[in-house]
């Protein structure tokens, strides 16, 4: 079942330019909610106990293997239902799109590499289904074909791909140094062979390598770009998910393999640095979709920071946060859809679309973190665990939450008092486009009002998570589902 | 081959890195952006066989039918992976030629600086809003888009304070 | 010119960060942990006389499922670039097209590149070489002639069929080890004599999956960008 | 040192020089020749590194088909014309 | 199982639901209004305290409600002063502004939203509770404040940065508190606090210090109010001026006086022991007192006069507090109900005038005594309390502050609210006197009085200011309810007045005295040799000479010139050069921000990092 999460994505995407038409239509989602069933079963399952496949039967310092503890588990959902919500639809003047079967593809394998992502439990492994990824984010980008669009994404995939050669060459370091590739055999010999400055480098060169699709802060100049040229759907794909998984990709890196302070103290730096250039330079914003990208920046920077607090607090708010952000932002985006990117002609919005505006202020409100709503969790998490650490750079950050919160509610609320001002805006696009967002919204007042039931097995998840015994002692004890085959050789 | 070997393949391996990436940052021409991502590549490569190579050791393969392998052998690992990379390589080479075509048939010009112009440009007009940064003016002297109310414009028509 | 300057600077700085940090290493004698088990088990459990095969496509298998994805992604992503626009098919005497050796050469060449082609693919569990070279091969079999004959190019159903079949049998076999109670891409069928044609269980059929695969995916690539587009 | 260090030596200049002239050559048709020739250059390191199978794909993929993939691109951006031509709308670096 | 606290809880959300789902109807005040009668008979009959048991548990954090004395007190105001706005809104009022184009139903709803919101801050029992229904109470009060046109839209999205900053500042002292203490419980942190080390108990302090000042108005961050309130619409300007800005008094009193207490608060010592946190928390509220209340006096709109007026009398409550013996504290607390009384008459007599006129310009209104009455009464009712003059309740409340300071030996702060009384006496005579007093505009000529459904409210307001006034026993019995709950000495009462061994007070005596003195006056008057005669407005003379109708006997430009020409330079408007220097540094940090995400060759930046990444670990 965990290998189907990635195989039948895959298998759809390869079938799905020979299908007829009517079958194209319809596989596409199906897999997706085959998936998306997929994913709640391994996260239910992992509540109990973790579970392992070694890929190719092949027992694991040596094969492949797919773990599915709470947090993979639950990624695979979240991938499934926000690719399925996200799914390319015609273009926006609701002409039929001739390249829709090619965008359906590439969504198709853009949600087997994240499942992938979420779930694989090898250095190169990851690897590759990040360049799958990357590859398919970069077809996407490029789908709206416009002529800024094509530039953007040129620019978008040089920098992608020299990030991709950095993570290679740091995957290069680190195998040369501890002669394995399979996380839980690395996290065994971490401690004797990769926490000096040699492991270290190779650590920060897979960060640079993944953190250009995660947003992070120095590479991360693509997004205003390429949020700003290409379709929203793709943009909230790309700000919604895949950041999400690169990220998460990283986290079990410094999870398993360097639990040291100084990646903690580069990932939290690197994060504070994110949250301030990306919410103030959305201050100035006059562009609703860069607006997004900026925002989404500092977001993933508050990511980065939770995730860098060590111990389960810090995972617990690092999942919160990504968890939240992947709820609001591909909303955002969608009301980018209908709206287009020019703020001013919002002007007075709320009575041509008043649903689509208090869909606006919730997911507003959420993302300032509003209390009952799931973005003041995610940021008392967040905060809470910063204050446990001692005072100093922790403390910092904590602060530097704190001020762009102010800064963030500026911006927002000034959108808000153009919607509900009383000027009226040139034009408005009244089309049906906020069912996508609606069904966010609900997720989101859902999330609010189940809090209390969500939260103790999203605390069990964050525990396994950080469980590095727990997952090695897992994996290098994963059954063989049959011995080893009668080879036939002399 | 002696340790000198090694360390000159070493060099050069990390010389066409170093070589691919400067390219990347100083080049301004499109399709030599791409020549300078394949020269990087190659060497990252060179670097990932090399950190599998045992001195003194056979390729990988079994020769006539033989288990008893005596014979060391050096590491398979490096080599699948680099297998692997040359391929995404060429994918990914040529997804960014396809872009290049298309830009250069757009804007008709191959220069990333005019491109990235002609971009920014693209993007204000499709948002509908006037540039509100040039690199060029510095931030003071720069006047402020005037749309919305900032805090301070709302305290300086209040009757006093 | 300060940029420049400072680049330069940098990408020296950076390598030679890189190499102080490689010299560090031991150069020639690394700890290959992982690799030497599988040196030492491979011809055993999975029976391809070449163990790149065996990591290629036992141990590291979806290692290359993801790497056709990639190229899959690729092609279509340049199918999404370059598509649908409107083409202006060149005549064929202009360039490098045309001219009668260039053209008799190229038919001669064809039926010979395809034999090499499979042979590479389907010897690739015992010599070097493999999927991905013999791949290579098919592809410029199919794209040579093209740029002989402009107006003769390969139907571009048949080689959406191919990949996207070649591509589906690469799962498929995998998928049938779940039937048979093993791990997702468990190879099937038995090692069988090392160093045979018939060796290596399912790993020559997953080798043809992916030769057929990648020339076909590499000549859709080369067949976009071989095209004149109207402003070229 | 022995002469596959002698090779080496030589190839490793010959490499660093094709990588050059790659990103110095003002045709860019020429430095697409250059860079299939650093991919042809490392694939002769990758047998001597006792990588045949690499070696092989290096040369089929690296030099022979990105090297086709970059000349037909180049065909299509026009960078087949005159001289003339190019180093009018190519003033790189 | 409900308890009497669930049930208020749930009035106020049925409030809530009713306002919005039958706002379109037109009597819904009435609803309203009984709504909130309603839950003023729950709160009066509350056993203290009461427990709710909507609750749950988060994250290991037990979040529950439970309202205490301390509580119930501001709960009392808070209701009483939506009921009172909603009556107003209920009739002509209403019916105009809604055929101004606003929505009638959102203004209801906002403002049933708010006492919901502010019932939840009110009875929350740990601080997880008390910052859902801070957050709630802010955006709230920002809905009722954005409603009525663009400036006071405006006006509101100004209040936002500060309403953030102010939550913000509130969320990183729970965090650290969590750090700290390991609790957010109120019992369990009235235990703990106080035993935090000096550093801890100081960074606490500031943060949450700052946050509930910011809501409150205290001095470097008032800048927002005045404007934010006197711009909402009326009603809600009323409710606004009240009760809204109270919460952050009532959330620093629970950290200052509960959590720390004040005794702790004295060890937080500055500049080597001249200065103990306890005394700046005093001078920044004296300071409070004295400078919006000069700034009022500036003012030429009545409604930012009014708004400008409620900063400064924050200033008396919390200084009582601060103090902290019984009379004090007694005193600051009764400044709160007391001052809602009259601030919300007198807000709403300005509105029956703006209503009526047109107009809330000072410059352009006099006179109106002859044509609006019970407005005037109402006005002059309100300005004495405002004053703080018997016999009204303002007296008591501000007697008492001024004896606890004497008490206490602080002359010095005893000095600054004696000027602050003064600058309010002048201010709140310029209101009267510009509006009711002196010469009848021409174009006012056929102003009549308010309509009945806004008088009724604004003299039930001012009844209510004078019987407490007379008999201020009644409400401090909430007091006292109040003290005891904070844990502060309780200050003896009579129906009358207090009793202390320093001497009481004993109003009804005192209004005795009062209307004894006005008796004999006016016999006097009336009765030794009555004069007067009645004339018209307009028949007047001035050194012998007929002024004719279009030249104005009644002035009110340039009001108190000499005054302004002696004090004029001190109004330098350093607070909102110091708001704009904010605004535009982050302006301009934004800018700069934007340039480094237009970066020419991104790559550049990945090369620099990843090698001085490299270097970092490689020098190691």
């Amino acid at each position: 079942m965990i290998a189907l999460t990635v195989a039948l994505p895959l298998l759809a995407a390869f079938l799905l330019p020979l299908l007829p038409a009517l079958a194209r239509q319809f596989l596409g989602p199906l897999v997706l909610l085959a998936v998306a069933a997929f994913g709640l079963c391994l996260a239910g399952n992992a509540l109990d106990a973790p579970s392992v496949v070694a890929i190719g039967d092949f027992r694991p310092p040596l094969g492949i293997v797919f773990y599915a503890d709470g947090v993979a588990g639950l990624f695979v959902f979240a991938i499934a239902v926000v690719t399925l919500l996200l799914w390319p639809c015609a273009t926006p003047n609701g002409q039929p799109d001739p390249q829709i079967t090619r965008k359906h593809s590439l969504t198709l394998l853009m949600a087997a590499a994240s499942c992938a992502l979420a779930l694989s439990g090898d250095l190169f492994n990851i690897y590759v289904f990040y360049e799958l990824a990357a590859v398919a984010g970069y077809g996407l980008a490029a789908g709206s074909r416009t002529p800024a669009a094509q530039v953007a994404t040129f620019r978008f995939t040089l920098l992608g791909s020299l990030g991709s050669l950095l993570a290679l060459i740091g995957i290069t370091l680190i195998y040369f140094r501890a002669g394995s590739l399979n996380l839980a055999h690395l996290a065994e010999l971490a401690p004797s062979t990769l926490h000096d400055p040699l492991g270290l480098a190779g650590f920060l060169l897979i960060l640079l390598g993944f953190g250009v699709k995660s947003e992070l802060f120095l590479v991360n100049s693509w997004a205003p770009e390429v949020y700003a040229t290409a379709e929203s759907r793709v943009s909230a794909l790309l700000a919604g998910l895949i950041s999400k998984l690169a990220l998460l990709a990283v986290v079990r890196l410094l999870v398993l393999v360097f639990p040291v302070p100084e990646a903690s103290q580069l990932l939290l730096v690197l994060g504070m640095l994110g949250i301030l250039t990306g919410e103030l330079a959305a201050y100035r914003a006059r562009d609703f979709r860069r607006l997004l990208a900026w925002s989404s920046i500092g977001q993933l920077g508050a990511a980065f920071v939770a995730f860098a607090i060590p111990g389960p607090a810090g995972l617990m708010a690092g999942i919160a946060v990504a968890l939240h952000h992947l709820m609001v932002k591909p909303a955002l985006f969608l009301l980018a859809e209908r709206w287009g990117g020019n703020l001013a002609q919002l002007a007075g919005a709320a009575r041509n679309s008043p649903i689509a505006a208090a869909l606006f202020v919730l997911f507003a409100l959420s993302l300032i973190g509003v209390p009952p709503l799931p973005g003041f969790w995610a940021k008392y998490l967040l905060l809470s665990g910063l204050a446990g650490e001692p005072a100093g750079l922790w403390w910092l950050a904590g602060l530097v939450v704190l001020t762009t919160t102010v800064v963030e509610a500026v911006y927002l609320f000034r959108i808000i008092g153009t919607l509900y001002g009383h000027q009226q805006g040139s034009v408005m696009q009244s089309r049906t486009a906020t069912t996508g967002s609606g069904i966010f919204a609900l997720l989101l007042v859902g999330t609010a009002l189940s809090a209390p039931l969500l939260a103790a097995p999203l605390q069990k998840m964050a525990t396994q998570l950080a469980d590095t015994d727990g997952y090695v002692a897992q994996v290098i004890s994963a059954t063989i589902t049959a011995p080893q085959r009668s080879g036939t050789a002399p | 081959m002696s340790e000198f070997g090694l360390v000159a393949l070493l060099v050069g391996a990390l010389g066409l890195i170093a070589i691919g990436i400067a390219g990347l940052v100083l080049a301004r021409n499109l399709f030599r952006l791409v020549l300078a991502l394949a020269v990087a590549e190659a060497g990252a490569n060179l670097l990932l066989v090399l950190a599998g190579f045992r001195q003194g050791a056979s390729a990988p393969i079994i020769e006539g039918g033989s288990t008893l392998h005596q014979v060391a052998m050096v590491d398979p690992i490096p080599q699948a992976m680099v297998l692997t990379a040359i391929v995404i390589g060429v994918g990914v080479q040529a997804l960014a030629l396809a872009l290049a075509v298309r830009a250069r048939e757009a804007y008709g010009s191959l220069d990333m600086d005019q491109l990235r112009a002609r971009m920014e440009a693209d993007i204000i007009a499709a948002a509908g809003t006037a540039p509100t940064t040039s690199q060029e003016a510095p931030s003071g002297a720069r006047p402020l888009p005037p749309p919305l109310p900032s805090p301070a414009r709302i305290a300086a028509e209040e009757p006093s304070s | 010119m300060l940029t420049r300057y400072g680049s330069l600077l940098f990408a020296t700085g950076f390598a030679f960060l890189l190499f102080s940090l490689f010299i560090a290493l031991p150069m020639g004698e690394p700890p290959t942990l992982a690799g030497q088990a599988i040196l030492n088990e491979a011809a055993n459990s999975v029976g391809a006389a070449n163990i790149v095969t065996s990591v290629v496509l036992a141990y590291r298998g979806i290692d290359t499922l993801g790497e056709l994805s990639i190229l899959f992604a690729a092609a279509t992503a340049v199918g999404l670039v370059l598509g649908g626009q409107a083409r202006a098919p060149r005549p064929s005497k202009e360039d490098g097209a045309g001219g009668f050796i260039l053209q008799t050469g190229v038919d001669l060449l064809f039926p010979l590149l395809l034999v090499v082609g499979f042979y590479i693919i389907l010897h690739g569990h015992l010599t070097p070489g493999g999927g991905f070279q013999g791949g290579v091969v098919l592809a410029a079999a199919l794209v040579l002639p093209v740029l002989a004959r402009p107006e003769e190019s390969p139907s571009p159903a048949a080689l959406a069929w191919v990949e996207g079949l070649a591509g589906a049998a690469f799962i498929a076999t995998g998928l049938a080890a779940l039937a048979y109670d093993h791990a997702f891409l468990t190879p099937l069928l038995g090692a069988g004599q090392l160093g045979d044609l018939f060796s290596a269980g399912t790993l020559p059929l997953l080798y043809l999956a992916v030769g057929l695969k990648v020339g076909a995916e590499l000549a859709k690539l080369l067949l976009r960008l071989a095209e004149e587009g109207p402003a070229a | 040192m022995t002469a596959l260090d002698l090779v080496i030596l030589a190839l490793v200049a010959l490499l660093i020089t094709g990588a050059l002239a790659a990103m110095l050559l003002r045709n860019l048709l020429g430095a697409a020749v250059a860079t299939a020739l650093v991919s042809l250059g490392v694939s002769v390191f990758f047998v001597i590194l006792r990588a045949p199978d690499v070696a092989l794909t290096e040369a089929a993929v690296g030099a022979g088909l990105s090297g086709l993939l970059l000349a037909l691109a180049a065909r299509r951006l026009g960078l087949w014309r005159i001289e003339v031509q190019q180093s009018e709308e190519e003033r790189q670096c | 199982m409900t308890t009497p606290l669930d049930l208020l809880l749930f009035t106020a959300a049925a409030t809530v639901a009713g306002a919005f789902a039958l706002g379109r109807w037109r009597d819904i005040a009435w609803l309203t209004g009984a709504f909130y009668i309603a839950q003023l008979i729950q709160l009066t009959g509350l056993d203290l305290p009461s427990a709710s048991h909507a609750g749950f548990t988060l994250f290991g954090q037990l979040v529950g409600w439970q309202m205490d004395g301390f509580g119930r007190f501001f709960a009392i105001i808070t209701v009483g002063a939506a009921a009172a706005a909603t009556a107003y809104m209920g009739g002509e009022w209403g019916e105009r502004y809604r055929q101004a184009g606003h929505s009638l139903v959102w203004l209801h709803g906002a403002l049933a939203i708010n006492v919901l919101a502010m019932l939840l801050l009110l009875a929350g029992n740990d601080l997880i509770a008390l910052f859902i229904g801070w957050e709630l109470t802010s955006w709230a009060s920002f809905l009722l404040m954005a409603q009525g046109g663009e400036r006071a839209l405006r006006a509101a999205l100004r209040y936002v940065p500060y309403a953030m900053g102010a939550a913000m500042a509130v969320l990183g002292g729970i965090v650290l508190t969590h750090a700290f203490t390991g609790t957010l419980q109120f019992t369990e942190l009235a235990q703990r606090v106080p035993q935090l080390e000096n550093w801890q108990l100081a960074l606490m302090v500031t943060l949450f210090g700052v946050g509930f000042s910011i809501k409150m108005g205290l001095l470097p961050f008032h800048l927002w109010q005045a404007p934010a309130y006197a711009e909402a619409a009326g009603a809600g300007t009323s409710f606004l001026g009240a009760i809204s800005a109270r919460m952050g008094l009532f959330a620093l009193a629970l950290l200052l006086v509960k959590f720390v207490s004040l005794t702790r608060l004295a060890d937080l010592e500055f500049v080597s022991g001249l200065f103990d946190a306890r005394d700046l928390i005093a001078w920044v509220a004296a300071f409070t007192i004295v400078l919006p209340t000069f700034t009022a006096l500036k003012q030429n709109d009545a409604r930012y006069l009014l708004a400008w007026h409620g900063i400064g009398q924050g200033g008396y409550m919390l200084l009582g507090i601060v103090i902290g013996d019984a009379t004090g504290s007694a005193g600051g607390l009764l400044h709160v109900f007391n001052y809602a009384t009259y601030q919300a008459a007198l807000v709403l007599s300005v509105f029956a005038v703006l209503h009526r006129t047109g107009t809330a310009d000072l410059n352009s209104l006099g006179g109106l005594v002859t044509r609006m009455p019970l407005t005037f009464l109402v006005m002059l009712m309100g300005i004495i309390g405002l004053a703080g003059l018997p016999p009204m309740n303002g007296f008591v409340s501000k007697w008492l502050v001024y004896r606890s300071l004497m008490i206490e030996g602080r002359p010095l702060l005893f000095l600054m609210t004696v000027i602050g009384t003064l600058g309010t006496i002048l201010s709140v005579y310029k209101l009267i006197h510009n509006t009711f007093l002196g010469q009848l505009r021409l174009e006012h000529e056929g102003i009549r009085e308010a309509p009945w459904s806004m008088t009724i409210p604004m003299l039930v307001l001012v009844g209510i200011g004078f019987v407490t006034g007379v008999a201020p026993g009644l409400p401090l019995q909430w007091v006292n309810d109040a003290q005891a709950a904070l844990g502060l000495p309780v200050l003896p009462h009579t129906l009358g007045g207090v009793e202390s061994s320093q001497g009481g007070l004993d109003m009804l005596w005192v209004v005795g005295v009062l209307f004894a003195g006005f008796g004999i006056g006016a016999l006097l008057f009336y009765g030794v040799g009555n004069r007067s005669k009645r004339i018209h407005q307009l028949d007047n003379y001035a050194g012998g000479h007929f002024l004719s109708a279009d030249v104005r006997y009644h002035y009110s430009d340039h009001f108190y010139a000499g005054l302004m020409h002696r004090i004029g330079p001190l109004y330098r408007g350093s607070f909102t050069r110091l708001e704009e220097a904010v605004a535009s540094a982050n302006d301009t940090l934004a800018a700069l921000m934007q340039a480094w995400y237009r970066q020419r060759v991104p790559m550049l930046t990945l090369l620099v990092a990843a090698t001085a990444g490299l270097g970092w670990m490689v020098l190691q």
